[in-house]
């Protein structure tokens, strides 16, 4: 394998010999169709169908349809030709079935925390990522950024060979310049040797880079992380006085206080606590209404948690603070004059809270000070909250630091010409660093730098060697989740285009010129077995459940430092009036920039904004009308670091006199996808002002600037199809949202005597991530079709979340989440308008499409009456760049001028009907998952059998919640909603 | 001899030509009451007395288009009935299978569509069209018949003189005497 | 022949003075057979082949592109194309209905027009059947709609109006061009004889079938065109209410309309008379035709247009009355988006141009005013359109889904495709101006005879 | 003046009609019967072969299990490719120097897979899979023909859907009982249960077979 590895490299050092910058990326990309190229992957991966000609193989229904129809209609499909070639595995890989998935446990990372994943695999290749039920973090739920790192694997733009100075270089190349520099270094104690990296939670990582660190006393270790836990961590060691991590138990939580928390949206752990947040709230239609928690939220710029707030309160960050300083003195943690100016609606917050001592919780999201976090710690001290609805754990950080402090020390260490050695490991720092520090330009400076990265970006044109790096799916590694529990991730496939993991990297440090990841990851581990028993044993369970057993973090005992509000830092200054105040946020997907490549993230809207392929300055309706702005106005940002332009969106609920600049877009070197995306918040961002900038100017520049939204009508106006009341309400009249349906119909009742599939989509558990969309998307091959489309309202996504506000758009009094996909009318209204036949229904009555019927007359969609078809108005699949085996094989990729729609994940019913009939006998409750039920972290969604009074769906639908939309167009859906119901604390509906 | 050519004269005859269709139905009346029978009328427009003077009534075509018409619909249903019900019965937005009133409407298309085609195919096979030459087109003055003049063909009767005979009946309108018209 | 003080009299006249048969056969072949192009035609063919050019340019890139080089989006999945298809079919009625339905009548008025009236019709029909065609997303797979035995075992869907439409239209282009080729059957037999040049007399020869207006020829001849007369009158009224069907067949709001069927005939009506005025008008005087073309013929299709704008006037009050009647929801937002939303000045300018407007020809002066009369019809073409698009775009831009609702932004290439279809028909009219007999002469000659027999008026 | 037309003209019209109607019928015949030629369907023909390996032999002659190359036909959607290990198991023994067999030899030398030319397939569209038709006693020969007598491999079928809805639609005379399934020269006795009989005990509904969804997603 090597030996072929390594002619691959000198082939394309041949072909890319003399060129540089420009010519380099795009003859790299040429390369990447290369048939030598491709002929040595093939044969690297008999498993993958080649490159080549698997895309012929996928457009060769688009020819169908293209092609001379002189009599490929008569016939039904075109006359034989040459049906192509079939190429068998050399030797098959023990325990493969050709056609069978099989499933891999693993973890992707997420800002240095694990998430549970199982890698579900076709022909030997990984194409879709599913949840690991058995991982605490996951529970088996993925959100879409871990779901969009399958396509990070298959991206295209990857990088793919070793560059110094912007040439291709070998491995051999690197590993022999890094030998030269060792007894240099060894001599000066490993002086100048600096290594940066993000969040580290990996063991093994720890394990190696401490070893390091006794070879090279002198070396040092620096860690950023761009939207980073820096405030959390600090806040912490003022209150207890050493770094500590807090696991939240929402599901012992009656009343809650979110401090614009992200504990719904990003925080480690976020999707198990969505589950335990949305497992109480279904408790009063499961009969249990005593138990439905109540969730009250103080935010700048909304966050789902504060939509799913049963009060939710805007306030500018300093208002924030002052409400936390607040309560903190009403429960006698702080300085009565603390008290003074707080709102009115507080009294009631800390009536409620305290009367609910230990089943009482505050959380505060990253984006606050440090002193919040530390009132934070101890407001829920004084309401009883830990050991109850929050415990404290070991940092899961290996040795955490500052990530502020330490990059500010390597900034102006390089810029002194102290670091003459530097290791970039993953991350973009050039790129993500704080405006200040100039990191970019010292970057520059330094002699000898390696990036190791997965893609060439802006960090890699700036150092001296760039090191492609193999995905997470591609190597060796572990990793820790939220709560310490370590996952052992294991390749899914061999590196696509041969890069390096860390840890073979660092290895070479110990002289190792072909540093085998496994061998060194699994010393970490055989170490850590020992004398538990069979080390083997362990090994291997722990691979093949994705955790390794009783792992998790020890929890910490730690008490409470006294005179904390003497030692806390002063209150932020409330701004004089008029001037605003910049909140620094990561764009929900994108982060901090390093998902910028991929289509699946760009294209899934944003929640609230609704908002694709870019990002926009976020203020609130009143802030905008004050200085008259209107969308898509653009306007010139000034701030003490600098200035940019950038286009107004604004934001209900938002808070006044502060506007939000959601960084992550405006990458420069990068991939076809993220290329030109949006505008470069991080040049505003000082280190000193990580999240919020007092004093920023806005001009309007009288230029506009297209922003594509995918809803245009958020006001809530027909009160019909989203439902729903108070617990009081619901209490008295538990039949609300039922309404007088048709009872007569013209036509016959058809029976579904085997099954009658249905869906059940609860708006009391739906926290608007987005979860469904994207594994919709993945699951189903829906292409991605970029700005312009979208700015035409031309998006694919088969299930949607529409997000509602209700009272006036200054603050919302409610916002509601509504996932819609296919209804699978019984009467459904598309398929009679269709001349053809291409949508019909099947004998399990689901509404299902026949593609390849399709003549593209979009009558259906016209008479939807939910408009949730979707047309490929342009050959979407066929343009999109992305690897063709990173397709779903079970499904068909649609062609141009073809509609499509939910199909219920027909292929996953048909794989269990096959399953089911090969066996004789009905298919099981819960055996269909489909890829939006799998994905819902809060268990929103639930698909099964209508026939099955026991099925859970059937439970689902027996709620007194239960509605349908549109019902009175008599189209009988089979996909319905639970309404939603409100817990409000009636002390301040009065007020 | 007596072959007849379509337009219902045989080889040897008179064309006489007139310039109102009135004289031309005067001279008309007076050839039948002297019994002469194979005749025919060339004009310009239709003129309505020529069919009751000639005794000729029209029924074919309207009997056949109305069949063709019945049939039309009949067929069309049919096929409808057997694609939707019989041939792959599917169940379409929960409608039931013979939706009899959607399939209304083209049952109706069809059977005009049948009108249409057979009626102009019937039409062209009672005129005998298409028919590019006829001995008639050579008879000197026949183009007049499509622009203003009214003309009459008649027949020259089996081993009869009528000359003078046509002489007499027709003086006002003036005949013109053919031999022989090139086969 | 000044436009001379318009009495009663002249007003009762379908044929001048002076017009023997003779003389309308001799005119009107000539202007077939012997008269040198006139300059004005040229340039007319000039320009109608430069938007023909347009048209296969638009269509080219459409075709290689996809259905996406349109405005369309979501939800307004259906735009331009179907809007014009409703509009082009809608003026093909006009030369159907004048020469059906009033043959039917007995109206000696329709004599002398019908021909033009036919003539039109055939082109419009063909620039209708077209735009179902391109407007869907795989084109090339249009002939799924017919029902024929295929190795797929499957049958189109009849239940759906798209089918029916799709029928409807198939029919219509056959029979319209049947009636109208046996119509010109005798005419071509008169150029045929009356040609000099070989060319000309071979190719209408050809064309005549030879036909010898024998006794037997007019016989059949009258039965037949009997028939098709009292079936194209129906025939004609059907695919209009087919065409209304393909969205009163739908529910989105504003399309599920019960009224639709007679609402879409009483449009095709108004459009198709305002197409006959706009060309007869300045072709009775291009053609030197005023002999045969009257001012009655002027004043009646003048009044045409005035009844079938009432008739469409009240479909709009209904249009607007029934849903607020109802009292549905989601249908008088629909309404009111129409009223005084993105659409509303679509809407209004629909109303005066087709509801308004029109009024004036109440007036007889106004009414046998040319050039006036002409910006009616003109206005009635182009408001008609308006009145297609309206429907098309206004039921889905605003539909039963809020999250949904958008607005559709027509391309250059919408833009393109309409202008282009313009130039088919223009390109087709022009053609047959040239080469066959714009003015039925037989039917003429007929008229005349009759006229004397009843006492020379 | 005479007239324009000689009497010729009517024969060469005639003609011309005839000759039309003639064009129609030949070319709507055509386009009945092209389908179901061998030349559109691909039916019978053999593909080229890097090895021209032969079925007769192995599966006639020797009487190779089916399921000894096509291992997963009983489990998954594809019957399943045998990688070249599972020719050398007898090839390393007998045959050892064959010409014909030096491909073989290569691809395990080299690791290059052999590159068979594929003799069924189905448009990209089509979901079809082997497991459920074997487990409901659909035997490889319904299908594939008589694979036992093809010294080279040829499409056994048609493939066309017209030809799968005649099977979906009554199942019953192309079924045989499981343990059948897999001997290609068996044939239909006095003994063996009928068509309807192993119908009902597969439990197989055809109502349900003619579904879109069966093989369209």
């Amino acid at each position: 394998m090597t030996t072929r590895r390594e002619d691959l490299a000198r082939r394309i050092e041949g072909r890319l010999a003399g060129k540089s910058g420009r010519a380099l990326w795009r003859s790299l990309d040429e390369l990447s169709r290369e048939p030598a190229v491709l002929e040595t992957l093939r044969t690297e991966f008999p498993g993958l169908p080649d490159l080549a000609e698997a895309r012929v193989g996928r457009r060769r229904l688009l020819e169908l349809m293209g092609a001379s129809f002189a009599l490929a209609g008569l016939s039904g499909c075109a006359p034989a030709e040459a049906p192509g070639e079939a190429i068998p595995y050399v030797t098959m890989p023990p325990g493969l079935v050709p056609g069978v998935a099989r499933h891999f446990a693993t973890a992707v990372t997420r800002g240095g925390y694990a998430d549970g994943v199982l890698a579900i695999h076709q022909m030997g290749r990984p194409v879709q990522l599913e949840g690991n039920p058995d991982h605490p973090a996951s529970l088996g739920a993925l959100d879409p950024i871990i779901q969009a790192s399958i396509l990070d694997l298959y991206d295209p733009d990857r990088s793919r060979t070793m560059l110094t100075a912007g040439r291709v270089a070998s491995a051999n190349g690197m590993v022999k310049a890094l030998f030269d520099r060792l007894p240099a270094l060894t001599a000066r104690g490993g002086d100048g040797l600096r290594l940066l990296t993000g969040t580290v939670t990996s063991p093994t990582l720890a394990r190696q880079i401490g070893a390091l660190k006794r070879r090279f006393p002198a070396m040092r270790w620096h860690r950023w992380e761009a939207d980073g836990r820096d405030a959390v961590r600090t806040g912490a060691v003022l209150a207890f006085g050493r770094p500590v991590d807090a696991v939240l138990h929402l599901d012992q939580a009656k009343v809650i206080l979110a401090v614009e928390s992200d504990v719904l949206d990003s925080a480690p752990g976020h999707l198990r606590y969505a589950r335990d947040f949305a497992r109480r709230r279904r408790a009063p239609e499961e009969g249990r209404p005593e138990e439905m928690s109540r969730l009250y939220a103080v935010e700048s710029m909304p966050t789902l948690a504060g939509a799913r707030a049963d009060h939710r309160f805007a306030a500018g960050p300093d208002g924030v603070e002052a409400v936390v300083r607040a309560l903190a003195a009403e429960l006698g943690a702080g300085p009565a004059e603390w008290r003074q100016g707080a709102p009115g609606w507080l009294a009631a917050v800390v009536r409620d809270l305290s009367a609910n001592r230990g089943a009482a919780l505050v959380h505060a999201g990253p984006a606050q000070s440090p002193a919040v976090h530390a009132l934070v710690h101890a407001i829920n001290e004084a309401l009883g909250a830990p050991g109850r609805t929050v415990s404290y754990i070991e940092p899961v950080e290996a040795d955490p630091v500052d990530h502020g402090e330490s990059l500010k020390g390597l900034a102006a260490d390089m810029a002194a010409g102290r670091v003459d050695t530097l290791l970039i490991l993953g991350g973009n720092p050039a790129f993500t660093a704080p405006a200040d520090l100039d990191f970019a330009r010292t970057l520059g400076k330094v002699p000898f730098s390696i990036h190791l990265g997965s893609a060439v970006d802006e960090t890699a044109v700036l150092c001296t060697w760039h090191i492609p790096e193999a995905h997470e799916l591609e190597r060796w590694g572990d990793a820790r989740a939220f709560n310490g529990t370590v996952t052992i991730q294991q390749p899914q496939t061999r590196p696509l285009w041969g890069g390096w993991s860390p840890h073979e990297l660092l290895a070479v440090f110990d002289g190792e010129t072909r540093p085998d990841g496994y061998a060194i990851l699994r010393a970490t581990w055989m170490e850590s077995f020992q004398g538990k028993g069979d080390a083997e044993q362990q090994w291997t369970d722990a691979l093949r459940l994705g955790v390794v057993a009783d792992s998790a973090a020890a929890p910490a005992s730690v008490s409470l430092l006294p005179d904390l509000a003497t030692r806390l830092p002063a209150a932020p200054a409330r701004p004089d009036g008029g001037t605003l105040t910049a909140l620094f946020r990561p764009d929900p997907w994108l982060r901090d920039g390093r998902y910028a490549n991929l289509g699946w993230l760009q294209e899934l809207p944003r929640p609230f904004t609704t908002l694709t392929w870019d990002n926009a300055l976020l203020m609130a309706p009143a802030t905008a009308e004050r200085l008259g702005l209107q969308n898509e106005d653009v306007v010139e940002v000034r701030t003490t670091t600098g200035h940019l332009r950038a286009p107004v969106w604004r934001v209900t609920g938002h808070a006044p006199d502060c506007v939000t600049l959601p960084f992550g877009f405006g990458r420069k070197v990068v991939g076809r996808v993220g290329r030109g995306v949006g505008f470069d918040a991080f040049r505003l961002r000082p280190l000193d002002h990580l999240w919020r900038l007092p004093g920023v100017e806005l001009r309007k520049t009288g230029e506009t600037y297209r922003l594509a939204a995918t809803q245009h009508h958020q006001m809530i106006d027909s009160p019909d199809v989203v439902r729903h009341a108070t617990l009081d309400e619901f209490r008295h009249d538990p039949g609300f949202a039922k309404r007088k349906e048709p009872s007569q119909s013209l036509y016959p009742d058809h029976d579904y005597p085997r099954n009658a599939w249905g869906m059940a989509i609860n708006l009391n558990s739906c926290i608007g991530c987005s979860a469904c969309t994207a594994a919709c998307q993945g699951e189903n091959n829906i292409a991605v079709v970029g700005k312009d489309e979208v700015l035409r309202n031309r998006q694919m996504h088969w299930i949607r979340v529409d997000t509602w506000y209700e009272g006036e758009a200054e603050a919302p009094d409610q916002t509601y989440f509504q996932p819609m996909p296919c209804m699978h009318c019984e009467n459904a209204p598309c398929e009679v308008v269709c001349p053809v036949g291409a949508t019909m229904h099947d004998t399990d009555g689901l509404n299902v499409m026949v593609y390849n019927r399709c003549v593209g007359t979009r009558f259906c969609s016209n008479n939807c009456p939910y408009k949730v078809r979707r047309f490929n108005y342009f050959n979407y699949a066929g343009d999109d760049n992305r690897l063709s085996q990173s397709w779903n094989p079970d499904v068909s990729v649609r062609a141009r001028g073809v509609m499509e729609k939910c199909t219920y994940c027909i292929q996953r019913i048909r794989e269990a009907r096959i399953a089911a009939d090969r066996e004789s006998r009905p298919i099981r409750d819960g055996e269909v998952k489909t890829a939006c039920q799998q994905a819902c972290p809060a268990e929103a969604i639930v698909f099964g059998d209508l026939n099955d009074p026991d099925s859970a769906v059937s439970h689902r639908k027996a709620s007194p919640l239960d509605y349908g939309v549109l019902t009175e167009l008599n189209t009988k859906p089979r996909t319905t909603f639970e309404a939603r119901l409100r817990n409000p604390n009636p002390d301040i509906q009065e007020a | 001899m007596t072959a007849h050519r379509g337009t219902g004269h045989t080889f040897r005859g008179t064309l006489a030509a007139f310039d109102s269709p009135d004289a031309m139905l005067e001279a008309l009346r007076r050839l039948r009451q002297e019994g002469f029978t194979r005749l025919e009328v060339y004009s310009p427009h239709a003129v309505e007395e020529v069919d009751d003077l000639l005794g000729r009534k029209p029924r074919a075509l309207p009997l056949i288009v109305v069949a063709a018409g019945v049939l039309g619909a009949v067929g069309g249903f049919a096929l409808q009935y057997w694609g939707m019900v019989l041939s792959y019965p599917l169940n379409i937005g929960g409608r039931p299978l013979n939706s009899w009133p959607a399939f209304s409407t083209t049952t109706f298309e069809l059977a005009a569509l049948a009108i249409l085609l057979v009626g102009f195919l019937a039409f062209c096979a009672f005129c005998r069209l298409p028919r590019l030459y006829d001995p008639i087109f050579d008879a000197p003055g026949f183009e007049h018949a499509s622009q203003e003049r009214f003309l009459i063909w008649i027949a020259e009767r089996e081993g009869r003189d009528d000359r003078d005979l046509l002489q007499r009946l027709l003086p006002h309108g003036e005949g013109v005497r053919i031999d022989e018209v090139p086969a | 022949m000044s436009p001379s003080p318009e009495t009663r009299a002249d007003l009762d006249r379908v044929v001048e003075p002076g017009v023997t048969a003779l003389s309308v056969t001799v005119h009107v072949s000539d202007l077939v057979l012997e008269r040198r192009t006139p300059r004005w035609w040229w340039i007319g063919f000039g320009l109608s082949l430069g938007l023909l050019g347009l048209f296969v340019v638009a269509l080219g890139w459409l075709f290689f592109r996809g259905v996406g080089v349109w405005g369309i989006d979501w939800p307004v999945a259906w735009g331009f194309a179907i809007g014009n298809y409703v509009w082009w079919v809608g003026m093909a009625s006009g030369g159907t209905l004048i020469s059906a339905l009033f043959f039917l009548t007995r109206s000696d008025w329709r004599s002398a027009t019908s021909r033009i009236a036919e003539t039109m019709t055939v082109f419009c029909v063909a620039c209708a059947g077209i735009m179902p065609v391109i407007h869907l997303g795989r084109w090339w797979y249009f002939y799924w709609l017919f029902p024929y035995p295929n190795t797929m075992a499957l049958w189109p869907q009849f239940r759906s109006p798209l089918h029916w439409d799709f029928v409807a239209i198939l029919v219509y282009v056959i029979g319209s061009v049947l009636f109208w080729y046996v119509g010109l059957l005798p005419d071509l037999a008169t150029l045929r004889d009356r040609a000099r040049r070989r060319w000309q007399r071979v190719l209408y020869g050809l064309l005549a079938l030879g036909w010898q207006g024998s006794s037997r020829h007019w016989r059949q001849f009258k039965i037949l065109y009997g028939l098709f007369a009292a079936l194209m009158a129906p025939l004609v009224c059907s695919i209009h209410s087919i065409v209304g069907l393909d969205f009163a067949g739908g529910l989105t709001p504003g399309w599920h309309e019960t009224q639709f069927p007679p609402y879409f005939v009483f449009g095709a009506a108004l459009s198709g008379f305002a197409v006959v005025l706009m060309l007869v008008i300045p072709l009775r005087r291009a053609l030197d035709l005023t002999g045969v073309i009257t001012l009655r013929h002027v004043d009646v299709l003048a009044r045409l247009l005035l009844t079938a704008s009432l008739l469409l006037t009240y479909c709009y009050l209904m249009e607007v009355f029934m849903p607020l009647y109802r009292g549905e929801e989601h249908e008088i937002t629909v309404v009111m988006a129409e009223l005084g939303g993105y659409y509303a000045p679509w809407y209004w300018a629909k109303i005066i141009l087709n509801g308004v407007v029109p009024q004036l020809l109440w007036i007889r002066p106004l009414r046998l005013n040319r050039p006036l009369l002409f910006l009616v019809a003109l206005g009635v073409v182009v408001g008609m359109w308006i009145e297609r698009y309206v429907i098309v775009v206004g039921g889905l831009h605003r539909n039963y889904t809020e999250s949904s609702w958008f607005v559709f932004m027509p391309t250059v290439w919408d833009w393109a495709t309409l202008a282009g279809s313009v130039g088919l028909f223009l390109t087709g009219f022009f053609l047959a101006l040239r080469f066959i007999p714009i003015v039925s002469m037989f039917e003429l000659r007929e008229l005349l005879h009759k006229k004397k027999t009843e006492g020379g008026r | 003046m005479a007239g324009v037309f000689s009497p010729t003209a009517n024969i060469v019209t005639k003609l011309v009609l005839y000759g039309l109607l003639g064009g129609l019928v030949t070319l709507a015949g055509g386009a009945w019967f092209f389908p179901s030629t061998t030349y559109a369907t691909g039916e019978g023909i053999v593909q080229p072969q890097p090895v021209p390996f032969s079925h007769e032999h192995h599966v006639g002659g020797l009487g190779l299990d089916c399921r000894y190359c096509h291992t997963s036909v009983e489990v998954s959607a594809t019957a399943g490719l045998p990688p070249t290990h599972t020719c050398m198991t007898c090839h390393s023994q007998i045959w050892t120097n064959a010409g014909l067999l030096a491909p073989v030899r290569q691809s395990l030398a080299t690791g290059k897979p052999i590159r068979w030319n594929r003799v069924n397939t189905l448009p990209d569209y089509v979901f079809f899979n082997h497991g459920i038709h074997v487990a409901k006693g659909v035997a490889c020969t319904t299908c594939h023909g008589p694979v036992d007598r093809m010294p080279l491999t040829w499409k056994g079928a048609s493939l066309r859907m017209s030809w799968c809805l005649d099977c979906h639609r009554d199942p019953a005379p192309n079924l045989r009982p499981k343990e059948a399934v897999f001997d290609t020269d068996w044939k239909r006795t006095a003994a063996t249960p009928s068509g309807e009989q192993l119908m009902t005990r597969y439990h197989i509904h055809p109502e349900t077979l003619s579904d879109c969804s069966v093989c369209h997603r």
